[in-house]
């Protein structure tokens, strides 16, 4: 099963003013950075971006924001980006704030079909307005819903062509289920390697969840906080 | 009055063996710095690790390997990287035996409020919301009073809610509190404060049992 | 009539290229052997695997490498092993496009029973609840009738339903059949089968619109 | 973090007469053989055991069976077996038969703190009788509840000391499910390594899940359906 496109262009192909976007990353941490540039380039409009983090003012999507092209955040954590607090405050950008655990569920339940499930998370606090409660072993817990997207876009240490995919260390984070939930889930990798190439039992995403795959041009993998023992 | 440092090393007493701990940003993370002699715990970070270790040399910097605060980190013998899904389940799941983080303010039923202050920016909860909601056992670490002055141990939260009768306990500059039926109960006094000092700086219901002792190091 | 390898046959001309399949137990197991030439479709087995591959020589046999049939078979290049939460994901997420498995009875609005006769021993349904309930794309693969000559092709099932409304296509040993609304649509025959054939093996409601073209193979 | 105990005695210490048992594997194929000769051994009663199958007459489950150790089986699937067959016609054995994959997800919920869920699974059926009916996306889904035990014991191929595991080809399956929904979760396995000699990158279960681990003596891995081209 061939997943491979040519290019960042390729992969991004259908990518169009309005739709929703999940990508992959924890802050700067396992971005996929080809992906952003190219819709950078694209000047998609209106995007509706489902991300842990929004990035800093001048990467990741720190730079689609620049650009105006993002209508609204679904985040857990958006505290980096001077850019974003000035959309936000504004009222150009709408932000939907949720929990980081409850994030990563809805969206595995997306890829999962799961269409909803209960979690103690959140109960008690602005997040659990207009959401069912109900109490499971004498605890309060709020019903929260599958996330989707119509893109995924992840990105991977090492990629095969019949879309595996393993990713390196805590740039993990958020990929995994990402790439579930995507009506159409981009991959881009540092490495791309012929199918057979990765060991069938240390694959964290398999391919099944990837429909485009290539391999990066470049990685800057900036980092945020650059903290050294001596 | 207790430094931030000490604030963290009083934590590090709490510590058990074998246990898996969250710790926040802020003086929570200090607490790693404290772990008693002949103790093993790990430390899980909620991107994605469990066995974080230290900060790296120069040369072994990895940008695919930081924490929760974005810092970059080492990995443990032992360690294990998952996604965040995985992640969020260990904490939901009451896997992780102790959760530390920081608090703005504090109510006498346990509520914690720590994500958002009306009319300033709201950065996001993160995974606060997730580690208060689930964890068996937190403790607060935080100043007992903001920079104007004001307790943060309070009756009831003025702030938007982090989470409800989640927090068990507090350490403070100040003092080790635990959260009790109907209030705040004094376990100890931080060295050369007074009882008064303390129920001067707590605007919740402070229940005093006995001679309170001062903590020691 | 066809014989089993005939129905896998036929079930085999509806795989279209870059499909995931999950193959059922018996006749479904058979469509394998008849990929199309110079298609690629890759086959998961809900134990977890997907890129399953064909049985192993003797030499190659791995008792921690099996299918859902729990027969020892092999990788292709290109395989992933996952766990069950996972297998299902994929299931239950539509992320597998074609889903084909055997059946006691169907109906003409789709519900299939398949796991269960009542006063005969239950073996349980495993995925297939999950597999009906979830693939957008389900055909079955069966015998028209049963061995005292009974339609299993039916206005309603009698037996205990595996799931409701879900069945997309029947390819039997008499015909290929479509669930449309108000029954079955006879869309084509067997070879040397007629059209008065498969009304007589048919209780349900049989929909025959105009001249109903022979299977090729 | 050293979970390790001296042998399967140990590991099994604790599991009394009544309790909930998880078991990983499917079929045979990685079950943890050693501890079920162990329960065997103790001769521990009125279980109740969760696990996809129920072995084979004179292997896996299918031995506590003989024993009549079992009150009550939780499984997807349990037709190889003649004596559980009988206990089950004959109502010495209790049975509650669970779509696989709602049994999957049951368990991985037990072990996510996420007390319920809502699936497509069963809707329509007698798995769904007595369930919550709701509809999402017009299709109708029914709410099923986590499963956890007392003990889980799982099978892996390699572990270490801290309790990370790495379970072979599809020998994976239910075992990392099960082994975070344990109360106190036995990790028995083909090998065991000071921690620190599996890649952090390749652990399908992190040791926090684990509270026991061994290294099995001996591993049968008997199969079922020895199948083989010439």
């Amino acid at each position: 099963m061939n997943k491979v496109v040519n290019n960042v262009e390729e992969a991004c192909k259908g990518i169009e003013d309005g739709m929703t976007i999940m990508l992959g990353g924890f802050g700067l941490c396992g971005i996929p950075e080809n992906s952003i540039s190219e819709l950078v380039k694209k000047d998609v409009k209106n995007l509706t971006c489902i991300s842990n983090n929004a990035g800093v003012d001048d990467f990741g999507l720190g730079l689609l924001l620049q650009k105006h092209q993002i209508k609204k955040m679904i985040s857990s954590y958006v505290g980096e980006n001077d850019e974003f607090e000035r959309q936000m405050l504004s009222g150009e950008l709408e932000v939907d704030l949720i929990p980081q655990g409850s994030l990563a569920e809805r969206c595995r339940a997306g890829g999962a079909g799961i269409p909803a499930f209960f979690t103690p998370a959140g109960y008690g606090t602005e997040v659990a307005e207009g959401k069912e409660v109900r109490e499971f072993n004498g605890k309060p817990h709020i019903l929260e819903s599958a996330l989707t997207a119509d893109f995924a876009i992840v990105k991977a240490w090492k990629g095969d062509t019949a879309g595996n995919l393993i990713y390196k260390a805590t740039a993990r984070n958020f990929n995994p289920m990402m790439a579930m939930a995507g009506k159409i889930t981009i991959a881009e990798v540092e490495e791309l390697v012929p199918a057979g190439e990765l060991d069938p039992n240390e694959i964290h995403t398999p391919g099944i969840f990837v429909q485009r795959i290539f391999q990066g041009e470049t990685y800057e993998k900036r980092i945020e906080q650059r903290t050294v023992t001596n | 009055m207790l430094s931030k440092i000490q604030i963290a090393q009083r934590i590090a007493q709490e510590l058990q063996n074998g246990w898996y701990v969250n710790l926040g940003i802020g003086i929570p993370t200090l607490v790693a710095n404290y772990i008693p002699e002949g103790m093993e715990v790990e430390f899980q970070s909620e991107n994605g690790i469990l066995g974080m270790g230290s900060f790296p040399t120069e040369e072994n910097i990895d940008a695919d390997l930081v924490n929760a605060g974005k810092q970059t980190i080492t990995a443990l013998p032992g360690a294990s990287y998952f996604d965040s899904a995985t992640s969020f389940a260990m904490i939901r799941g009451q896997h992780v035996q102790l959760t530390v983080l920081g608090a703005m303010e504090v109510s006498e039923n346990g509520d914690i409020a720590n994500w958002k202050i009306p009319g300033k920016m709201v950065k996001g909860m993160g995974g606060a919301m997730d580690l208060v909601a689930s964890a068996e056992n937190i403790i607060v670490a935080m100043m007992h009073t903001n920079k104007r002055g004001e307790s943060k141990i309070l009756t009831k939260c003025s702030l938007p809610l982090t989470g409800v009768g989640c927090v068990k306990k507090i350490v403070t500059n100040l003092a080790v509190l635990e959260v009790v039926k109907g209030g705040f109960k004094l376990l100890e006094r931080a060295p050369d404060v007074s009882v008064e000092d303390i129920q001067k700086a707590t605007e919740g219901n402070l229940i005093i049992d006995g001679v309170i002792p001062e903590m020691r190091f």
